[in-house]
């Protein structure tokens, strides 16, 4: 705790609040840019709902990966387990299950791959690294042999319309990315297991001689970050319409990403699920910006690494001064 | 290694690799070849090596070290693989090939692919019927540069486009990343693209059919009326094809006999110990739309 | 180091000097206008209540800090050092109120860090960096192997091993916040001697320390900060204990330790025949509203003893029973904090509180149970648990939401009471309660204690401080080597007697 | 030094020593049932050989990690800045520069990436995480431009010998790879820039407070690390004679996978070269056994996870007991 003091920063409380939510500033930059480029089309009903329908997804699964981050953890199985659940979900669908009966199946894979995890890290004491990681590499293994290596389709209508859906026009992957991310915010912020989580993240031990049962606690946030990915993958194939092994696999550093943006927003810098979401945001706009600019794909990509080192650097000046 | 034309009683010895294995095309040949060695009586030394270079070729060259009368690659472009095809070389053991890039190569005794100029022929014409002509008509050419045989045709679909006097989306290929997220790289590029250009696209050319599938969504969705076509008939593209959305056609290629030509050429190696007289042949393919949809084997169901 | 002459002495420059420094975090002035000269030669003791300022002037000698204004002066030339290694530069060297050793490297290279490493070409010279820390750790007169890693040092070892790393670097000007907190006489006895032998060889002592004994045993002159500012500067020849708790705390303190006889004959607690790790057979009975310390020499197992029965480590054989719940061999923290047993532990920033959570946050988190119902949380319970304690303990802190990292040492202490005795336990254990506490809030301590206790709670209090034993406590255990080797009761406690236990020489 | 006192390590010694090198019998379970399996191929001296074959760059680039992990970051753009390497040093071989101008063209491109990571890191405060995805992405991009997507391949003889000459039967990767695996142990071991990379992995703020160079080290540890990457690139370039901007992007997660495998190893739990040599010898073996039993490639993968997750319990069960 010897990081630093503020005291050269004085009287410019307004800079220093901006410089805290440098990350948010970024985003606003980006959307700024984007819209000047093109007035006419990037702050567009059409476009918004467009950007929103496409990180909707990653939403869920950021919102997850917040969850083990708080503990100071990762999930790197997050996006393998969203394309294991799919792919359950979609082949018992074929094979004849009804919708809820696959989605519920689908969550408890969720449910299952999360316990794996969390009994490796909490009991078993692996580093949530490696034992995610592993278990990333098992589930796709899993996905591949459900799926047979090929992409499963021809879901029923009303497990498509799940993904492909619109109620007022804006599509429902919205509504549940928006009603997921409520309810993580509200488990991290309201309740005592989201409570425990901020402390186990803080100091473990102090956690453990304060009566947090650290282990339960640790397990339980695993848990919950496998079914929330699951629901995300589920929510994927109904928006593809369509299941395989690999499909979504990106959402694992794209969360990871998204929550490291978001730990800058807040003073204390720890994960936190309004800076996931304003990192989500980042994602989201500059992508869609970049597509809609028309820039090469590769120049994209070079430009994409350099944003969020910029959003990331412009949030961290405030702690850069000692 | 002393090539064919030997005493019958040593069994004929193949390596056959691809590094496909984790697409269903690549899957089905995988088990092909494994039960045509069976049938042949061969000798088979099968190398998977899901995408990954570094651990197929040297798995790959071991086998060469330890001896072979002939090598069969699968899907397997040459430009990866030119450790191998050095080895192979070194060893005398020629490597029959299907779908292992797109131009002639010394490094192959003979590769048999598809008619990439044939595939484009074939899908830009049933958008020109669509469209009524191409001229004027706004298209874009999705592509995924590191896939050789997708690198290829939409290059050529690129050049065929210009030349019929369409405008082609963002003035250059739209380029997929990863093969992984095809399908949502797709859909995200067809539909900012939308959003910036609504009715600005009459027709999207993809180049293989998952990433085809994103884009006609991508479409649906917007409303447009645009068409796509795609290479591949995989049973999702068919069917699509069949609802006659915005899925306009796909390519059959004709992958089973495909496989049984290069097998022959085998034979006739393990009998005679002759080569193919060309190293590069290249098989007609055929239209998937939706007259003929309903007959077609697709790709993954092979 | 050459011995400087007395002439010399007199005529030089101080070693160190503060000018009118002043230092603001978030609107909290940590210093306003100390002054503080330290001359080559002599040992100075800084002086003053938690939150003072002494550990932040100490930071801004050494560059930690920037000064907002003030100016440092290193043998009269003004300095400024925007890095700990600039001051090291110029001879400056600190050892850190809250920092130790590196746990995942060995003890020799902890005792020859950053440029002391010996190298030679960039090649680390290892016989010179093994010799160099013997040299070190024999001045200490300690025999910690070299070749440890110093994490599996004890505490004392490892506070040993920062000492052994601050003398390798000769410094000129030596600083020590707190240096003693953790240690025992013996320790205390080797450190005062290499201090005075550094002293004679012309080093500038500063010496930051709450144990007032100590400091009129060992230091030439003394400073005294209250809120920020220096209050008076003198020789200590000139002073007395009672002078500086009253300049202290800026009024009489009073009698330290509160009357005893709260003890009752009910028993609250019985430990029969315990075995952990490094305890052994440890059978005793604590009364309700008895005050029992427990003291011990570095090592002998106080802390594991309370940390066991803390349901914080297991045992391996034995019976712990708490009014009728007999507790099993592993019940967890929990399980044992609703039985009513609570443990302060004795490294309070590594075990006690969360550093980058909130005064609430830390109030809250051991006392879930009250805070929360059907899962959720009460921010309006939080808040109410947290200005009671904030009130009880006199806790200074701008708000409720200030961040426990930047209270000082005393005031982090108190948050660790504070959120155990919002428990309400029925036994209170406590690992060196008053470690790093200044002697006014060290008496509102043995107050509290005692309020507790003739609330009927019971208090078993481990403390390397033979009179702080003797003077809180109702009765003393001793322990030597994870065995209880003598009981007294603390009216006719006496140091020898305890030493004699501590030193395992007198059997019960 | 962070070797073992014996001191207070008594009769159980052997119990204990065997739990803590857990992970050197995982690898000599593995190497066992491999064995007992096939004893006519798998020990043989080609399949030897060829296990080397196959690891040694993911070895070379795992030490580049061992260096970051030393000090407690990560280094996620390992494997994107090998693929840049490779395809620059092909990229300028086909346009006719000399093999070694372009293989040292490689290698600053890599101190430059190194470099990078380093002042974001150590001078701009990003987390190593950040920091590291972000080069990563825009390495990546970097490298499908030079590439232009494609295959680069046809290098001049005398390069691709690097990667395919051998000497008594032995290719030249496996000496590169122990050459390389030395001097980084002995980097580690002997430098004082190693034994200040070791104390800062230990205690950031105890190793700045004794005046060692925080952030120089840590400038160091990266930007050695981006050329030991860069040199496993062209490596990978020279050994497959071909250079693409996706080729050796798994060589990132398994070398950390190794590192952590390794740094179960030894007592002090810290990246440390020569675990991460048993961790890469676990993956090595791993993927060749299963290939050699011909085990389905899909079902390969899921027990590869299984796998790994065992090595690491399996040396984890001394930390277990609390
Ligand atoms: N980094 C910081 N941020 C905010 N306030 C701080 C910080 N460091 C110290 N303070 C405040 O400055 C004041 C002086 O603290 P300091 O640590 O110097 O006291 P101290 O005299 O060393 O006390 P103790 O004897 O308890 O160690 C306290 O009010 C403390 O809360
Ligand atoms: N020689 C040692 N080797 C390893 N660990 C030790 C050693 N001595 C003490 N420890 C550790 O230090 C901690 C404190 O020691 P313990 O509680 O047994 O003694 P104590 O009487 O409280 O002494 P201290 O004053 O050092 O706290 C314990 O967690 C113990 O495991
Ligand atoms: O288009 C085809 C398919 O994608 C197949 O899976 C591999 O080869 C390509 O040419
Ligand atoms: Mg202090
Ligand atoms: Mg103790």
């Amino acid at each position: 705790m010897t990081k630093t003091s503020t005291g050269r920063i004085t009287g410019t409380a307004i800079g220093r609040t901006l410089l805290q939510g440098g990350t948010v500033i970024a985003l606003i930059v980006l959307i700024g840019f984007f819209f000047a480029m093109r007035p006419d089309i990037f702050l567009t009903f059409v476009n918004v709902k467009n950007i929103m329908y496409q990180v909707s997804i990653l939403a869920i699964i950021a919102g997850a990966q917040t969850i083990v981050m708080v503990l100071g953890d990762f999930d790197l199985s997050v996006g393998a387990t969203s394309t294991l659940a799919g792919a359950v979900a979609g082949a018992l669908m074929i094979g004849g299950t009804p919708v809820p009966v696959a989605i519920a199946a689908a969550l408890v894979v969720g449910l299952i791959v999360g316990l794996i995890n969390g009994v490796l890290i909490a009991y078993l004491n692996l580093s949530a690294f490696v034992a995610t990681l592993a278990t990333m590499t098992s589930v796709i293994g899993v996905a591949f042999i459900v799926t047979e290596g090929t992409t499963l389709f021809n879901f029923p209508a009303e497990f498509n319309e799940l993904g492909q859906g619109k109620i007022f026009n804006v599509p429902l992957p919205v509504y549940f990315a928006i009603v997921v991310s409520v309810l993580i915010w509200a488990l991290l912020k309201f309740t005592t297991i989201g409570r425990s989580w901020h402390a186990i993240g803080g100091n473990v031990e102090v956690s453990r001689l304060s009566g947090v049962k650290v282990r339960r606690a640790r397990l339980m946030a695993f848990t919950i970050a496998g079914v929330v990915a699951a629901f995300g993958g589920v929510l994927l194939a109904a928006r593809l319409g369509s299941a395989s092994a690999v499909q979504g696999s990106d959402n694992t550093l794209l969360s990871v990403a998204a929550v490291f943006l978001g730990m800058t927003v807040i003073k204390s810098g720890m994960s936190n699920l309004g800076g996931t979401m304003v990192g989500v945001g980042i994602i989201g706009v500059m992508s869609n910006g970049l597509n809609i600019l028309g820039v090469n794909a590769y120049v994209q990509q070079v430009v994409t690494g350099v944003i969020i080192i910029l959003a990331v650097t412009l949030s961290g000046l405030k702690t850069r001064e000692r | 290694a002393s090539g064919g034309g030997e005493a019958e009683d040593k069994p004929f010895k193949v390596i056959a690799f691809t590094s496909g294995n984790q697409t269903p095309v690549g899957a089905w040949w995988v088990k092909a070849v494994t039960a045509k060695a069976e049938e042949l009586g061969w000798e088979l030394t099968m190398i998977q090596g899901d995408f990954d270079f570094q651990k197929m070729n040297p798995a790959v060259e071991s086998a060469i070290a330890q001896g072979a009368d002939a090598i069969f690659d699968g899907y397997t472009d040459y430009a990866s693989i030119s450790s191998i095809t050095a080895a192979a070389a070194d060893a005398g053991i020629p490597i029959f090939a299907m779908d292992s890039g797109v131009e002639p190569t010394d490094a192959f005794a003979i590769n048999v692919t598809t008619d990439q100029q044939g595939i484009v022929d074939s899908t830009v014409e049933a958008l020109s019927t669509q469209l009524g002509g191409l001229k004027g008509k706004n298209i874009m050419v999705i592509g995924h540069d590191p896939h050789a045989g997708i690198r290829e045709r939409s290059g050529l679909a690129f050049d065929a486009f210009k030349a019929a006097g369409a405008n082609l989306a963002g003035g250059e290929i739209q380029q997929v990343q990863s093969p992984a997220t095809g399908r949502t790289e797709a859909l995200a590029l067809v539909a900012d693209y939308l959003a910036a250009n609504p009715n600005g696209l009459d027709a999207v050319w993809v180049g293989w059919d998952d990433a085809a599938l994103g884009a006609s969504k991508a479409i649906t969705e917007a409303g447009s009326s645009a068409k796509v076509t795609g290479v591949d008939a995989t049973s999702e593209a068919i069917a699509e094809i069949q609802a006659e959305g915005a899925f306009l056609a796909t390519i059959e290629q004709p992958w089973p006999s495909i496989l049984e030509t290069v097998i022959g050429y085998m034979l006739e190696f393990q009998k005679t110990g002759s080569l193919p007289s060309s190293n590069f042949e290249t098989v007609g393919t055929t239209l998937v739309d939706k007259v003929n949809a309903a007959k077609i084997t697709p790709s993954d169901k092979l | 180091m050459n011995a400087v002459t007395t002439s010399e002495k007199m005529e030089a420059p101080y070693a160190i000097e503060a000018h009118n420094i002043f230092k603001h975090f978030d609107g909290v002035h940590a210093l306003s206008g100390v002054n503080l000269s330290v001359k080559t030669g002599e040992i100075h003791a800084l002086l003053g209540e938690n939150g003072a300022g002494k550990s932040t002037l100490v930071k801004v000698i050494t560059g930690i800090y920037a000064p907002d204004s003030g100016e440092i002066r290193r043998n009269g030339d003004p300095v400024e050092f925007s890095s700990v290694r600039m001051a090291n530069a110029a001879g400056i060297v600190a050892l850190y109120q809250e920092l130790s050793i590196i746990p995942s490297i060995s003890v020799a290279e902890n005792i020859l860090l950053g440029e002391q490493t010996p190298s030679k070409a960039g090649f680390v010279q290892w016989s010179a960096l093994r010799k160099r820390a013997q040299e070190q750790l024999d001045r200490l007169n300690q025999k910690i192997p070299l070749n440890k890693l110093a994490g599996e040092l004890s505490p004392v070892q490892q506070t040993m091993v920062a000492f052994a790393r601050a003398l390798a670097t000769d410094a000129r000007v030596l600083i020590l916040d707190e240096p003693t907190a953790s240690l025992t006489d013996t320790e205390i006895r080797d450190l005062f001697a290499v201090l005075r032998k550094l002293r004679d060889q012309g080093v500038a002592i500063i010496y930051v320390s709450h144990r007032l004994e100590e400091v009129f045993e060992l230091c030439d002159r003394l400073t005294i900060m209250r809120n920020g500012e220096t209050i008076i500067s003198k020789n200590v020849s000139d002073s007395n204990i009672d002078e500086v708790i009253s300049t202290m705390v800026g009024r009489d303190a009073g009698e330290l330790y509160p009357e005893r006889g709260t003890a009752t004959t009910e028993i609250a607690l019985t430990v029969e025949g315990v075995n952990g790790r490094r305890v052994k057979d440890i059978s005793f009975s604590a009364h309700k509203g008895e005050v029992l310390g427990i003291g011990g020499l570095a090592g002998s197992g106080r802390s594991e003893l309370l940390r066991i029965l803390a349901g914080a480590q297991k045992h391996t054989s034995g019976v712990v029973t708490i009014g009728d719940v007999e507790l099993p061999g592993s019940p967890g923290v929990n399980r044992a904090l609703d039985a009513g047993i609570a443990l302060v532990p004795e490294e309070r920033r590594s075990q006690g509180v969360i550093l980058s959570a909130s005064i609430r946050d830390n109030i809250a988190l051991a006392n879930i149970p009250a805070v929360s119902s059907l899962g959720l949380v009460s921010g309006n319970k939080i808040t109410s648990l947290t200005e009671n304690g904030i009130k009880n303990l006199q806790i200074k802190a701008r708000n409720q939401r200030q961040t426990v990292g930047q209270l000082s040492g005393g005031n982090q202490q108190k948050v660790v009471l504070a959120k155990m005795l919002a428990r309400k336990p029925k036994v209170l254990l406590m690992d060196e309660p008053t470690r790093g506490i200044d002697v006014g809030t060290k008496a509102e301590i043995y107050r509290l204690i005692r309020e507790l206790a003739a609330g009927g709670t019971t208090i078993i209090a481990v403390s390397s401080e033979l009179p702080e034993l003797i003077g809180m406590s109702d009765r003393i255990l001793i322990m030597h080597e994870g065995h209880i080797s003598g009981e007294v009761q603390a009216d006719i406690a006496n140091d020898e007697l305890l030493l004699s236990y501590c030193y395992g020489k007198a059997t019960k």
